[in-house]
């Protein structure tokens, strides 16, 4: 039987992973992901889950620890958050370019210096081009439902490709929140078991990951390209499947909140949706007409999704809460590709950058308030003024 | 498109690594004492080389500016130059070469008996031997000027000074006396030369 | 924990030449050097483990000559892993293989799972995972092919260089006329002096084909984590002939440059210790990397070695004398 | 809206450029055929059965697993596609039955191969 419980974002995560049968679990402890790793490692410890809990020496450990799971056939699961993603840099590419479908949970965190515990997304939005799945969740029971359709997703034959689940630091990994569980009949029929392509054995030998010559390169490189134009619609099938049979009714890329006749929109990620979304509420009831669009994937880029959804706004806010230091517009690093995305519409909205929530700091509903009155008069001025606004700087 | 010449040299790793590149690096550099536009480089490919592995190592040569310098491979060479003579006996030494080509081999054998290795030599106007190691047998190893690094033990003092004099007489494309200026061993350069054995082919 | 039966491997001690099993697990088909320590290292190896073995190989000679342009030498199944995480890799796939099993997914005998690292991957960027490794007690034998060099790369020092060889990044020259200045770190005693999860370590060399594949079927035998430290010297990188390669290795020993002994459950078993042991000129003499060096450097060589001998002859047990008896 | 966005395009490996899935080869048999090393070798090593007494010293040396003991025959047997001529076996043979001869005194042995290795 489904339940619904309060819960926080870790604890979610880890019931997704639960859920999921992981097999190999590889920890190390940072701040704040460390509970997701905490709450398995007492499903091990009790006998509720039949994996190895592993005591990686290290964020570059752990994702070679499940890469070699991954590799040998078993459904593997790790997770990191600020300086623990990016100490691990050098692993995720031959994590996807073997095709070891293995995920890892993150909560973000700022990146050092100085030690900085508040979320930052530019941990996980760092390893963007390596060719992982990735997207963020806005709630816990979105963290439990990514878990569960990023591993359908990523060890889905025509995909086969690591998954990065993000959750913002504090606010989803440690405030607890509604979280309805399947049933372990619904997830069975979610989830089919891990089917390797050709792992490890002792019975039909293998050779993973030789040595190729430059003119190999462009091939398996554009293979990898393939995929990923394969992937969207794996996607759609795995939302619509989850959707049927957890009764849910996720957008497969784009979460559009009263964008049908908004003049101006906030295009964001994550936890800040929830603010951004009761914000859009009073800003209606101002006579502001105010959508959002909040994004669930950022690889694959949901690029024609994301026009179809903000073409017909004026202006569109990108909420960020990465930074791209010296980036095109000086901002974070949604604005480079949402401005890319609309770049071939006939019309084009006009786009800023709202510099929010850094350093993991609370973006209030009066920053919401300001960023509708900056969006407004770039209305009124049919023009963008700035790139960028940092907002309270 | 400038008209640019290829010459492909054949070596072993290790232990003839250095010889080899001495010769692209002689040749490359006395043609640019004559204002030619060279380029001498390691097929990247090859490297890390490996004891008696074949390698190979190129020269371009122009009289104008070489446009397109970012290739991997010389694919149609018109001189091939084999440092180690039992090569031949394992690669199409003569793989892209057009008709009328040329082919210099360090070797104390017969230039028939070279042949005989050689079911392509059709493609071949000009075959050249010389003894190089009989000359100098010094084969210097030195893997400070591997990976585009500069060799710290100089230049020409084994049997590539002998195999640049040949490839002087036989390709008539650099001078002696700039090769004077490069080598070290400047007698066995002088006697390469000189004793290189010529056979023009119909 | 419930115990579990993961159906280990347990690998009889071969006695002759002619018992070693004739299949090659590593067969010909690569570009090592002509002459390749670590080559004919892999090869025992491989033929001392059987088919039934998994190879983590992180990167290095043994990576990229091997398995140049999609092309393998390993007849059982094998895995690139960076020169960083081959211990992290390991244990991996050894913790899939535990869990499998339990699992009911993977039915045959447990295979053998080996890191083939070379001593950059053991001592130097890949220390930390192997150290991982051994203190989770993950049942993986970790082989150090020692080679004394980054050899891949074009012969640059590594933590295993011995004093006084010249690298490329230790040339020799006027200021630093030795070229390597330090002293080489004991890839043994790290593992042996920091991981009570390791019941066996051994060292060998490439001139000992029984010994090195007995110590290896000796090590996958355990049930959990071991190390082999194998000396296999580098024709390349050591600047000699390479059909002297296992001549380097014999001559190591019997200079005492190298010990082979055994350490198992806390005791020490030394072998082919020399009655009297050569200079360490005898065998610096044939090596290039040495050529430079001036004869002060030689004996601050020989008093390094001298010292770690003292030691070696500190763990062998004295023999309890036997009174004659009287005729 | 009205304007159609541009696609992604279609990307098509050429078959003779397709690399395997996620670069998974499968394991060689006896030998990795693709990629034969006898063009390495200067000189070979040629046997005296006379003088040779299977002490398997040569099997045991050779890095390339070129010397296999032919048990029926009671003879030893030289792999010659893949040997490299490195003359460990020459320099260990307790007995002098192997001698180093040129490479190029042999008629025999000729290949072309396709990459030069």
């Amino acid at each position: 039987m489904a339940k619904e419980l309060m819960m926080t974002g870790c604890r979610a995560a880890a019931e997704g992973a639960k859920a999921a049968e992981v097999e190999v679990i590889c920890s190390y402890p940072i701040r704040p992901y460390t509970a997701i790793m905490m709450e398995l490692a007492k499903m091990v410890a009790n006998g509720e889950l039949n994996a190895e809990f592993i005591h990686g020496e290290g964020e570059h450990a752990q994702v070679s620890v499940v890469l070699g799971a991954c590799a040998s056939g078993a459904r593997a699961y790790t997770g990191s958050s600020g300086v623990g993603v990016t100490y691990a840099m050098e692993v995720y590419s031959p994590m996807a370019g073997g095709r070891y479908p293995a995920q890892m949970s993150i909560a973000d965190r700022t990146l050092d210096p100085p030690g900085d515990f508040g979320s930052e997304h530019t941990d996980a939005m760092s390893t963007r081009d390596q060719g992982w799945l990735l997207g963020w969740a806005c709630s816990p029971q979105e963290v439990y439902d990514n878990t569960l359709i990023n591993y359908r997703v990523g060890e889905d034959h025509r995909v086969m490709l690591p998954q990065m689940v993000c959750q913002d630091g504090y606010f989803i990994s440690h405030i607890p929140d509604k979280v309805i569980l399947g049933d372990q009949s619904q997830v069975k029929e979610f989830l089919p078991p891990y089917r390797p392509i050709s792992p490890l054995s002792t019975t039909e030998p293998v050779s993973h990951g030789p040595q190729i010559r430059p003119d190999q390169g462009a091939p398996m490189d554009a293979a990898r390209a393939q995929t990923f134009l394969a992937v969207p619609k794996v996607i759609e099938e795995a939302t619509a499947d989850f959707n049927r049979i957890f009764g849910r009714n996720y957008d497969p890329f784009v979460e559009q909140y009263k964008l049908e006749d908004a003049d101006i929109a906030f295009f964001i990620q994550g936890a800040h949706s929830n603010t951004c979304r009761t914000s859009v509420d009073r800003l209606r009831k101002q006579g502001v007409k105010a959508g959002m669009a909040r994004l669930r994937w950022v690889r694959p880029w949901p690029t024609h999704q994301l026009a179809n959804a903000l073409g017909h706004v004026k202006a569109v806010g990108v909420v960020e809460t990465s930074t791209s230091y010296g980036g095109a517009m000086r901002g974070g690093n949604l604005v480079h590709e949402l401005r890319a995305s609309l770049y071939d519409l006939e019309q084009r909205p006009l786009v800023t950058s709202f510099m929010a929530g850094l350093g993991g700091e609370t973006i209030w509903p009066a920053d919401f308030d300001y960023m509708a009155k900056v969006l407004t008069e770039m209305v009124k001025e049919k023009k963008t003024r700035n790139y960028v606004y940092w907002i309270g700087m | 498109m400038a008209k640019v010449h290829e010459i492909t040299v054949w070596t072993r790793g290790v232990t003839m690594d250095k010889e080899g590149r001495d010769v692209i690096n002689i040749f490359a550099k006395a043609a640019q004492m004559d204002g030619k536009h060279a380029q001498a480089f390691d097929n990247y490919e090859d490297l890390p080389d490996r004891v008696l592995v074949t390698v190979r190592k190129y020269v371009r040569l122009s009289d104008e500016e070489i446009e397109h310098k970012y290739i991997y491979h010389n694919e149609n060479p018109e001189v091939v130059v084999i440092v180690e003579p039992t090569i031949v006996k394992g690669i199409d030494i003569l793989r892209g070469m057009k008709k009328g080509g040329t082919l210099i081999i360090n070797t104390n054998r017969s230039i028939d008996d070279m042949l005989k290795f050689i079911p392509n030599a059709d493609l071949l106007a000009t075959v050249a031997t010389v003894d190089a190691d009989g000359i100098t047998g010094v084969r210097t190893v030195d893997f400070s000027g591997s990976e585009g690094g500069v060799d710290t033990s100089g230049i020409g003092k084994g049997v590539a000074a002998p195999i640049c004099g040949a490839m002087a007489r036989v390709t008539g494309w650099i001078k002696k006396e700039n090769l004077a200026e490069i080598v070290g061993d400047v007698s066995g350069m002088e006697r390469g030369y000189s004793e290189v054995k010529i056979k023009k082919l119909g | 924990m419930q115990a579990f039966d993961y159906k280990f491997q347990q690998l009889e001690p071969l006695k002759s030449f002619k018992r070693a099993p004739a299949l090659e697990v590593y067969v010909p088909g690569h570009r090592t050097c002509a002459g390749c320590g670590p080559a004919l290292n892999y090869r025992l190896t491989a033929k001392a483990a059987g088919p039934e073995t998994i190879f983590i190989g992180p990167t290095g000679c043994m990576y990229v000559a091997n398995s140049s342009y999609l092309c393998t030498p390993y007849a059982c199944s094998w895995i690139h892993a960076q020169i960083t995480n081959g211990g992290a890799v390991a244990s991996g796939i050894e913790a899939a293989f535990k869990v499998l099993a339990r699992k009911g997914k993977h039915n045959g005998s447990f295979p053998n799972v080996i890191v083939m690292a070379g001593d950059g991957g053991t001592v130097d960027i890949g220390l930390q995972a192997m150290s991982g490794m051994m203190y989770r007690n993950h049942k993986v034998l970790f082989i150090c092919y020692d080679n004394e060099s980054y050899a891949n790369t074009g012969i640059q020092t590594s933590p295993t260089t011995p004093y006084g060889a010249a690298t490329t990044f230790t040339p020799p020259g006027k200021e630093i006329p030795e070229g390597k200045v330090l002293f080489p770190k004991d890839a043994p005693q790290l593992v042996i002096g920091g991981h009570p999860a390791v019941k066996y370590v051994a060292t060998t060399t490439i001139a000992h084909p029984l010994d090195l594949m007995n110590k290896v079927r000796k090590a996958l035998s355990k049930p959990g984590p071991t190390f082999l430290h194998m000396l296999a010297p580098c024709p390349k990188g050591w600047l000699f002939d390479e059909k002297l390669t296992r001549e380097m290795a014999k001559l190591a020993v019997e200079t005492g440059m190298w010990s082979m002994y055994e350490w198992e459950d806390g005791e020490y078993k030394y072998t082919n210790v020399p009655k009297k042991y050569k200079p360490v000129g005898e065998y610096m003499k044939y090596q290039g990397r040495f050529a430079h060096l001036k004869p002060e450097h030689i004996a601050k060589m020989q008093a390094f070695v001298d010292e770690r001998i003292k030691s070696v002859k500190e763990k062998i047990p004295i023999p309890v004398p036997t009174p004659k008896q009287k005729a | 809206m009205a304007k159609e966005l541009p696609g992604y395009g279609t990307i098509n490996v050429p078959k003779d450029r397709a690399v395997p899935f996620g670069a998974v080869t499968p394991a060689p048999v006896c030998t990795q055929d693709l990629f034969q090393t006898s063009n390495w070798r200067i000189v070979r090593p040629v046997k005296d059965d006379e003088k040779c007494t299977r002490c398997l010293i040569c099997y045991m040396s050779c890095p390339d697993a070129c010397w296999i003991y032919q048990e029926e025959q009671d003879l030893m047997e030289w792999v010659a596609g893949f040997c490299k001529g490195c003359q460990i076996c020459i320099n260990e043979c307790p007995t002098g039955a192997l001698t180093a001869v040129a490479e190029l005194d042999f008629p025999d042995g000729v290949i072309r191969l396709d990459k030069p290795f």
